[in-house]
């Protein structure tokens, strides 16, 4: 029963930040609400018993992608924008269309309960929970089975990291830096000079 | 030397010649004109070396027998080889082609000012294009060279042509684009359905009738833009009225036979019940085509769309001929398109000598040419009545085995068509009128001059040509023979 | 899963190492290396792509592969594949290097993220599960996006970079949403598994879900309706970039799709023909049709490169008896043409080095460059499929395929589409040969030289030995019966 | 002479057309003089070996071989086979001799009427040539080689009308005269297609052969079957009409006297226009077995025999007036034709051709000494400076309006042959053949008005005193000479002016001596010729050459008609000439007071029964009007319409749709919703 | 059914799914939020899967989530990126001034 309730209370919280996501007029706010999202969903997901992944969607989401949105709405000092005209002209086609949409998801759900499924066919069962816990279990064949799918994660990490870099980062000519390897092999002869201008020549540097 | 794959060799030839002209021209950044002397200079040599080599082709051809002859065949990709022979219904199209080759490249001679070396290698690709469709013993060989023609005349048209070239250029691509990929699809069907690409072997074969009728619409839709038939032919009169002299000579000499060569050398023996089931179509829109186009050309004002539009009816004698199936039509179609061959070209060099001096073909501008160019008025005449049908004239061989043949098989057919004969005279010779006789009222004109060599050059071998076929029609005839017998004894026998 | 399995399935995969080795070595080297090193880098990332384009054939077995507990397949149709792709992402590196360098871009990262795209592109060609399918795609867009904006400082590159993101992962999430599906209702994401389960049960969930992942593929096959993007990204990215979306990802997406739809649910074609049938006319339609407004030619690039995956999916939609070994020799036909195309689109340039992306600054081309108008010609003719050019030969396995695979409608409206489109592509030949020069025009440098010489000689000269590609797409595309 | 008739018939076929190559391809450089003499001495060769053949069979002497001489294969296509050849028999021997020996007359008198010419090497040739054509014609065995010379003479008649082609007038012509000449090969095309249809050939023996085989069968299309020798014979009809100007095809033949006189008396009178009496009894056979189509021969005669001689006494231009009478004399030979009697149509085409082509000849001279006038109007007491002239041209009306004494052997050339025809009718009309008794009195009416106009002619253009003016006369008609023409004519004429008396002189001796060989001929041809052409040797004669049924025995039935018949024609002639001398030589200005008061009928007559403007207005104007039709609304508004309506349509609908390319995220975005809503919705009511 | 079942979580899913479709194209306001709307997007499938995995008792699933979360950390840092560079272009983020490439 108490499942019953955590799961409608959670879920009820979830789906009214999302829609507060989309229509808060200030972006801040958005990210705020996104961010209860991600809890109320890592919430759902104890609930179902992915403990893990509920952890992992804590640490990863709100510890990292919602913070790097706060940073970046912070940074980008956006106006706070009214709703414009173009919202509610096309709301309403766009509302039947996502009820459409919903409709359709809700039906082949629903559906999903004549579905049966042969248990020869997973790939990777959940073991018992008296053999490994839900973070054990994982743990165990994500570094051997899908060790080329942790590679390649890696690989995506890489290209994330070298593409924000690649965009974002700027040497500016006017800023002074500090070169170690220059400053080490300066000798004398570098260093200094020695000039004799002629009156009215000046020098130059 | 009978190893020698001489069919191979004709027909690319021309292509190593405009390949060699485009090295030199490439790597010599020399003047311009120089490149350009060597650019005509070559095309004649290899063009000329082209026809000796279909001369000795043709001689060494066997007109007894109905097979394919001078066989090459290698293999391609999948079932497609590259297979090249030539029968009856070829040998003398391929010799065509070559022989007026020659002649395009001296009537371009000085014509032709701009970019002289691109004008000789499209010409000599386009060469080696033609004599493949003709060659091509191979269904998807036959398209690839049949559809690759398209891009040399496309330049040609557009860029040596005249004012309004780039929407005749279009038109023509288009249009034959359109026609040639309905054929393709058909293509793809037949070597999915037989797994072979052969042509002889493809003529044995025997499609269901209901399927046949696709595959007939939809080759017929190439050939037909091809020919052209009405009411797909009015791409025809605007390619030629932009397209040069010589590019005019190549579309009326050769590119138009190659729709009829296809019907007889696809659509006849393939699909022998859809063409007796579509019979009565080509009958209408050939006859329209005569009659119609005929009408029309009475009307025109430039002298090349008139002839252009004389062109079109003359093939739907050539059409008409090949439906009648029986072997006078289809020796009489044979020999309408050899013979419009060399008249239509002549006729288009004939508008290209004043054109040349003039620089336009509207009629009105002519007038009295005969005080000045007493040549040209003998020459002009003789194809003006070639075209008309005169007997005597290679012309009326062909007309008339065309309608002897659909009389045979149509009377109401034949006696629209034989209409024709006096809606030709009409047009040709008001034409021929205006332009030729009287006395010179444009001043323009007073100082025109006659041909002069180099020009008559050009007409010797057409006028002998034309007149030697009105006389020895045999010549032709003797070698189309075999192949027309056995073709329609092969698609007499379908049908029954 | 052991080790010793570990690395025998790692053996297979040399060319996808030698990618990601190569690209991590590079970067390293771009950061400890001056800045004059981005030409090295640029060169040597090509060598490592033909390397792994070898490999990548060398490599593919003669029965096919399953590595990693069913989620990676190494066999013909990915070997040919990757080859191609490999052979155009090095065409479109080396077409990048003096683009960039011209504009202060010369940044070691270009080249590398290239290559990492390429590895995104290897794992989707070779993806035999859903996760594969998921994370090839994921690290070829991601590396995209950026190549997209890359031009930082170039108002329009990253708005395609952003335009490009949004859409894309509104399709990321649209296919994973799809892949959830079938999973649920399948246990498993094996596309080995879900044939035999397909075949079994029709569950609307599995079905539906197939659907989503269809639709998420074609966005990054830019198939209509989810093409959207398309246009906007290839005006806005650097040219380079452009060149690089239009061949290697475009095959890549169209062999993952051809392979999603053959062996995942090849057994019930009937289930998937009629959406493709549906995507391949709209792209036709929205290739043939948008494309005659355009004034720019990279957008007209994008569509035809719209129109031309249509043709693709006629192959698809062909089935997987005949449809894989059209869709390979298709495939590769276009992108080797796509990557000359945009060979020629680079060497346009100005007096000032400025490029030349409207058309009508082609105009007299042909009096200025005649050899960069004679390969700008062929390849044009060779894309509307004229014959003797190498484009025919892609589009004539086309119509064979699609008779053989009884979708002989497609192929008629194939016919149509390619006549609209000949008139755009004539459009631009008009203006190139027919018309007098408006500007002075360069030309290209001497990497555009290259690509650009090597494609036309390949789509002009290759015809008489065509049997050789044919004759390995065959092959290759025998790989489900 | 070890000459055989072969050898003689080559040379009489190859003679011209060796004339006609050499002077048409190097006429240009040789000397004119060359040119002439080349053709007209190898025409008189040829006129001599075919006056040997035909004296030789006329004579008995020669025997004709039963085979033509084959010459080479023209056309061999599944038994549609024409062979070259030399046919002799009685109609080509006859033939070969007229067409020969007239056309060397023309020739000769060319030296002289053609003198000022700067062209002259290139008219010998086209005479020449045309002659070539015209013997090919007759001496044709198969339908396709006589369609050769058909079109050949055709062609020579083409290009000599338009001669002068600085004349529009000319050109004009020479069109008109192709066009509608084709009009009836278009017919005639189409019966030798039918004769190959029901023969399986067209030669002329293996297909007269087979008639008894065939004269039941039908041809047609799908229900609409016809009996095939009526088809053929009105078809090869058609053809004939065309040629030899007929009523309906007439309007070619009196504008081709645009062409040199010589021409017109070679060509338009004495050969090529009598192809279609040679066709029409060459295919008698045929003819024969098709009672129809020869009651449409008979009328279509009549009818031309009486309209062409009503318009005849209507016009003032000379050379009209005599063509219009080549047109009625044409129309006897054909009603002759269609009731059977083909010898007698021969005959007639042999008396005509002579007595035809000396007054087309002596009207050339009247023409030449008056320079180049031909209003008939301007003319008058011209037989005072050309007496010689007057004498034929008396001795050629003589000729042609009949005159001689019924009963006896004694009359001139048309005497015989046109009463024959006459006669002829009467006997058919009492045989009950179809159209005979209308024909027959046609032909009496004919006679008479063909006497009234030929001696208004003469009258007019002889008598009385000159109504020209002294220089005006010579005029832009003969476009070449007109420069050359001038000085010739100050210097030479103004001296011999005087009051009424024509500013002419007499022609030369060159163009005499052909009008007297043809004198001979037009006074002595029907005597001679009678018994052997209808009288009793006719039989004889013609051979096999002339196939008459075995019912049909007009040919003797003629001589029993009754007295008023035989003498029916020489009083009608009489009264013409009487008519003529009251309205011409005694009441100077009846003809004008005549002409006024029957307003409309002489308009109409002079105006030729509107037969050109009837003709302009439906067929040159409808094809026209048709012809523009088909290309500004067939070719330009619907053909190229659709095609650039569909081009113009296409961007209109891709302007439309670019603009769902708005640029907008969230468009873009939505569209792919929009696309997958409507999959999914596919699929799952796929599944039902 | 007063247990909590698989058709819930989807149903769950299939909203969150819907309002973040929904707010990628019915914002009008500015990028940022369409990120956040993918991000919800993609927190839906791993609802999906989780769920599905969960049920299934098979750990595909839940490894499936992760990877799907990896991939959106990668892709917010891209974006953002990309988001930051466009703002210094433009001086906006406006959605509707996202619109010089059209046609």
């Amino acid at each position: 029963m108490l499942q019953i309730a955590a799961f409608y209370i959670l879920a009820a919280v979830a789906l009214i930040s999302a829609i507060m996501v989309v229509s808060a007029k200030n972006p801040v706010h958005s990210v705020m609400f996104l961010i209860t999202i991600f809890v109320t969903t890592s919430g759902l997901f104890v609930l179902a018993g992915a403990e893990y992944l509920a952890m992992l969607l804590i640490v990863v989401y709100v510890g990292a992608v919602a913070v790097l949105f706060l940073f970046v709405v912070m940074m980008l000092d956006i106006d706070f924008v009214e709703l414009k005209q173009g919202f509610m002209r096309y709301a309403p086609f766009g509302a039947l269309v996502a009820l459409v949409l919903f409709a359709m998801f809700v039906l082949v759900a629903s559906a999903v309960v004549e579905a049966k499924v042969d248990p020869h066919v997973l790939a990777s069962p959940t073991p018992a929970l008296d053999v490994a816990n839900n973070t054990q279990a994982i743990g165990r064949i994500l570094y051997t089975d899908y060790i080329l799918f942790f590679q390649l994660a890696g690989m995506v990490l890489f290209v994330a990291m070298i593409g924000a870099i690649v965009l974002t980062l700027r040497h500016k000519p006017y800023v002074k830096r500090q070169n170690v390897g220059k400053q080490v092999a300066r000798t004398r002869k570098t260093g200094v000079e020695n000039t004799k201008p002629k009156i009215g020549e000046g020098v130059s540097l | 030397m009978s190893n020698l794959p001489i069919l191979s060799l004709i027909t690319w030839l021309p292509t190593i010649g405009a390949v060699l002209i485009a090295l030199v021209a490439g790597i010599s950044k020399g003047s311009s004109d120089k490149n350009a002397g060597f650019a005509r200079v070559t095309a004649l040599l290899v063009s000329l070396v082209t026809f000796a080599l279909s001369v000795k082709m043709v001689m060494d051809f066997n007109t007894k027998e109905t097979a394919m002859q001078f066989v090459e065949n290698v293999p391609w990709f999948g079932v497609i080889h590259y297979s090249l022979g030539v029968d009856g219904l070829s040998v003398l199209l391929v010799l065509l082609t070559t022989f007026l080759l020659p002649l395009c490249v001296i009537a371009s001679w000085k014509s032709v000012e701009k970019r002289v070396v691109e004008y000789f290698i499209a010409f000599l690709v386009l060469e080696s294009m033609m004599i493949g469709v003709f060659t091509a013993t191979d269904l998807v060989l036959f398209y690839v060279l049949f559809e690759a023609g398209l891009i040399p005349m496309y330049l040609i048209i557009g860029i040596w042509g005249g004012k309004n070239r780039f929407y005749a250029a279009y038109k023509f691509f288009l249009y034959t684009l359109l026609g040639s990929l309905f054929m393709l699809v058909a293509v793809a069907y037949i070597i999915v359905k037989t797994k072979t690409s052969y042509i002889p072997d493809l003529q044995t074969f025997h499609f269901d009738p209901a399927v046949q009728k696709l595959l007939w619409l939809a080759f017929f839709a190439s050939f037909a833009v091809k020919m052209p038939m009405w009411p797909v032919h009015t791409w025809l009169p605007d390619a030629h009225v932009e397209a040069p002299t010589a590019g005019s000579v190549i579309l009326a000499g050769v590119l138009l036979k190659m729709g009829g060569y296809g019907l007889i050398r696809f659509s006849l023996p393939m699909f022998p019940d859809a063409s007796l089931y579509f019979q009565p179509l080509v009958y209408t829109m050939s006859i329209i085509a005569i009659i119609y186009t005929s009408l029309v050309a009475f009307r025109q004002v430039d002298i090349k769309k008139l002839i252009a539009y004389s062109s079109i009816a003359h093939m739907g004698f050539v059409t008409m001929g090949i439906f009648a199936f029986n072997k006078i039509g289809l020796q009489g179609a044979m020999f309408q398109m050899l013979s419009h061959g060399f008249i239509a070209s002549a006729l288009f060099l004939c508008i290209g000598v004043i054109y040349d001096r003039m620089h336009t073909r509207e009629i009105a501008f002519y007038g009295g040419l005969v005080n000045r160019m007493p040549i040209y008025a003998a020459v002009f005449m003789l194809f003006t009545m070639g075209n008309v049908g005169l007997p005597g004239t290679s012309g009326f061989i062909g007309e008339v085995l065309t309608m002897q043949g659909t009389f045979l098989d149509n009377r109401i057919v034949a006696l629209f068509a034989a209409s024709g004969v006096i809606f030709s005279a009409a047009y040709m010779l008001t034409m021929y009128r205006k332009t030729v006789f009287g006395p010179i009222t444009n001043p323009k004109l007073e100082t025109i001059t006659d041909m002069n060599w180099r020009e008559v050059l050009v007409f010797l071998p057409l006028i002998i040509g034309t007149l030697i076929l009105g006389f020895k029609p045999g010549l032709i005839l003797d070698f189309t023979d075999k192949s027309v017998e056995f073709l329609s004894t092969q698609v007499l026998t379908a049908i029954k | 899963m052991n080790l010793a399995s570990v690395t025998h399935d790692l053996a297979f995969m040399t060319p996808e190492l030698v990618i990601a080795v190569g690209a991590m070595l590079l970067v390293l080297m771009g950061a400890f290396v001056s800045k004059s090193a981005y030409r090295a880098i640029t060169y040597l990332s090509v060598v490592v792509l033909l390397v792994a384009g070898f490999l990548g054939v060398q490599h593919a077995p003669d029965n096919a592969q399953v590595l990693f507990n069913g989620s990676y397949v190494v066999d013909a149709f990915g070997g040919f594949a990757k080859l191609i792709i490999a052979l155009t992402a090095a065409c479109a590196i080396l077409l990048s290097a003096d683009y960039l360098a011209e504009r202060n871009l010369e940044k070691p990262e270009y080249p590398v993220l290239a290559l990492l795209a390429v590895l995104g592109m290897y794992v989707m060609v070779s993806a035999h599960d859903l996760l594969a399918v998921y994370m090839g795609v994921e690290l070829q867009s991601l590396a995209l996006y950026v190549l997209a904006a890359y031009a930082r400082d170039d108002r329009k590159s990253s708005e395609a970079g952003l335009k490009y993101f949004v859409l894309g992962a509104l399709s990321s999430g649209i296919l994973l949403y799809g892949v959830s599906l079938i999973y649920g209702f399948t246990g498993t994401i094996n596309f080995g598994k879900l044939m035999t389960i397909a075949k079994d049960t029709s569950n609307v969930g599995l079905i539906f879900g197939m659907v989503f992942v269809l639709s998420g593929i074609a966005f990054k096959m830019s198939v209509a309706p989810f093409h959207m993007w398309t246009p906007d990204v290839y005006e806005g990215a650097p040219t380079p970039s452009t060149a690089f979306f239009a061949t290697a990802p475009k095959m890549a997406a169209a062999i993952l799709l051809g392979r999603f739809l053959f062996e995942a649910f090849g057994e019930v074609v009937s289930q998937w023909r009629d959406v493709v049938s549906i995507m391949a006319v709209l792209s036709m339609f929205v290739g043939a049709i948008f494309a005659l407004q355009q004034t720019n030619m990279k957008r007209l690039l994008a569509y035809s490169s719209i129109l031309n995956m249509g043709y693709a999916m006629v192959a698809i939609a062909a089935g997987p008896v005949y449809g894989p070994s059209a869709l390979l020799l298709f495939t590769a036909i276009y992108a080797i043409t796509s990557v000359g195309m945009f060979g020629v689109l680079l060497s346009m340039r100005d007096a000032k080095g400025k490029e030349i992306t409207k058309i009508s600054g082609y105009s007299g081309l042909s009096k200025q460059r005649p050899l960069l108008s004679l390969a700008l010609t062929i390849m044009f003719f060779s894309i509307t499929g004229i014959p003797p050019l190498l484009g025919f030969f892609g589009k004539f396995q086309i119509f064979i395929a699609a008779v053989d695979g009884g979708v002989m409608p497609l192929a008629l409206i194939l016919v149509i589409a390619s006549v609209i489109s000949a008139f755009y592509y004539l459009r631009v030949l008009k203006v190139v040969w027919f018309d007098e020069p408006s500007v002075e025009i360069v030309g290209g440098l001497a990497t555009t030289k290259v690509t650009v010489t090597g494609v036309t000689l390949m789509i002009a000269l290759l015809t008489p030995f065509i049997g050789l590609i044919y004759t390995a797409s065959m092959a290759a595309g025998h790989f489900f019966k | 002479m070890n000459v055989t008739v072969e050898t003689l018939a080559l040379i009489v076929v190859f003679a011209p057309v060796i004339g006609a190559i050499i002077a048409g391809l190097f006429g240009r450089v040789l000397p004119a003089k060359v040119s002439m003499t080349v053709t007209t001495g190898l025409l008189m060769v040829a006129a001599a070996s075919a006056i040997t053949i035909f004296i030789g069979y006329w004579d008995k002497s020669l025997v004709l071989p039963d085979e033509p001489i084959r010459i080479f294969k023209w056309i061999d296509v599944a038994g549609f086979t024409s062979t070259w050849s030399i046919r002799l028999d009685a109609i080509s021997v006859v033939m070969m001799a007229v067409v020969t020996s007239v056309s060397s007359m023309v020739h000769l008198y060319s030296w002289g009427y053609m003198s000022d010419d700067p062209f002259k090497p290139r008219f010998f040739a086209y005479l020449s040539l045309f002659t070539f054509a015209m013997l090919s014609l007759v001496t044709a065995a198969d339908f396709m080689q006589l369609f050769f010379g058909w079109e050949g003479v055709g062609l020579a008649s083409y290009l000599l009308i338009g001669f002068y082609f600085l004349k529009r007038s000319a050109n004009d012509a020479q069109i008109k005269a192709f066009v509608v000449n084709r009009v009836g090969d278009f017919g005639f095309v189409l019966g030798i297609m039918s004769v190959y249809f029901v023969f399986g050939t067209i030669e002329f023996k293996d297909v007269f052969h087979a008639i008894p085989h065939h004269i039941h069968d039908t041809m047609g299309w799908g229900k609409l079957q016809l009996p095939a020798m009526e088809v053929i014979a009105l078809l090869l009809f058609i053809g004939a009409m065309g040629k030899s100007a007929q009523f309906l095809l007439h309007t070619w033949l009196p504008d081709a006297m645009e062409g040199p006189t010589p021409v017109s008396a070679l060509i338009h009178a004495a050969t090529m226009v009598t192809a279609g009496v040679v066709l029409v009894t060459l295919c008698s056979p045929i003819f024969q077995v098709a009672p129809f189509a020869s009651g449409v021969v008979t009328l279509i005669g009549a009818i031309t025999a009486i309209f062409a001689a009503t318009i005849g006494i209507a016009q003032n231009d000379i050379k009209r007036v005599i063509a219009y009478s080549t047109c009625s004399q044409l129309g006897y030979m054909f009603f002759a034709a269609g009731i059977g009697v083909y010898q007698a149509a021969m005959f007639h085409l042999f008396t005509h051709a002579f007595f035809k082509a000396m007054l087309f000849l002596g009207a050339g001279s009247v023409i030449h000494g008056l320079h180049h006038e031909q209003d008939m109007r301007k003319m008058g007491g011209v037989w005072k400076p050309m007496k010689i002239t007057y004498a034929i041209m008396l001795i050629g009306t003589l000729a042609i309006t009949g005159v001689g004494i019924p009963g006896t052997n004694f009359g001139f050339a048309g005497f015989f042959s046109k009463d024959a025809i006459i006669e002829s009718a009467f006997a058919a009309s009492s045989e009950g053949l179809p159209f005979a008794t209308f024909a027959f009195w046609m032909g009496i009416l004919a006679a008479f008005l063909t006497s009234f106009y030929s001696w208004r002619l003469a009258f007019m253009t002889f008598t009385g005193t000159f109504r020209g003016d002294a220089h005006g006369g010579h005029h832009d008609d003969d476009a070449h000479a007109h420069a050359v023409h001038a000085a010739h004519v100050e210097g030479h004429h103004d001296a011999h002016q005087e009051d009424g008396v024509a500013p002419a002189h007499e022609s030369p001796l060159v163009m005499l001596v052909p009008l007297f060989i043809l004198a001979f001929g037009a006074i002595f041809a029907g005597f001679i010729f009678n018994d052997a052409f209808v009288g009793e040797g006719a039989h004889d004669f013609w051979g096999h050459a002339i196939y008459v049924s075995p019912e049909n025995h007009i040919l003797h039935a003629r001589h029993n008609v009754p007295e008023w018949v035989k003498f029916m024609p020489l009083t009608v002639t009489l009264l013409g000439l009487l008519g003529a001398m009251i309205v011409y030589l005694w009441n100077k200005g009846l003809g004008e007071k005549i002409a006024k008061a029957t307003g409309p009928i002489h308009a109409f007559l002079y105006n030729k029964w509107y037969f050109d403007e009837l003709y302009d207005a439906v067929f040159v104007k409808g094809a026209r009007a048709l012809g523009d039709f088909f290309w500004k609304v067939g070719d330009q508004k619907l053909i190229d319409g659709i095609i650039n309506g569909i081009a113009s349509d296409t961007n209109i609908i891709s302007k439309k749709s670019v603009k769902v390319q708005s640029g907008y995220v969230y468009h873009y975005a939505f569209i792919m919703l929009i696309a997958l809503v409507a999959f999914g919705a596919l699929v799952l009511l796929k599944k039902g | 059914m007063m247990e909590i079942g698989l058709t819930h979580y989807l149903a769950f899913a299939a909203a969150l799914f819907t309002i973040g479709v929904f707010g990628i194209f019915v914002n009008r306001k500015n990028i940022i939020v369409i990120l956040m709307s993918v991000e919800m997007i993609l927190l839906a499938v791993n609802v999906n899967f989780v769920a599905f995995s969960v049920f299934l008792g098979d750990l595909v699933g839940q490894i499936f989530a992760m990877f799907v979360l990896t991939v959106a950390a990668a892709e917010a840092a891209v974006v953002l990126a990309i988001l930051v560079v466009y703002f210094r272009n433009r001086g906006t983020i406006a959605v509707d001034d996202l619109n010089v490439l059209k046609g």
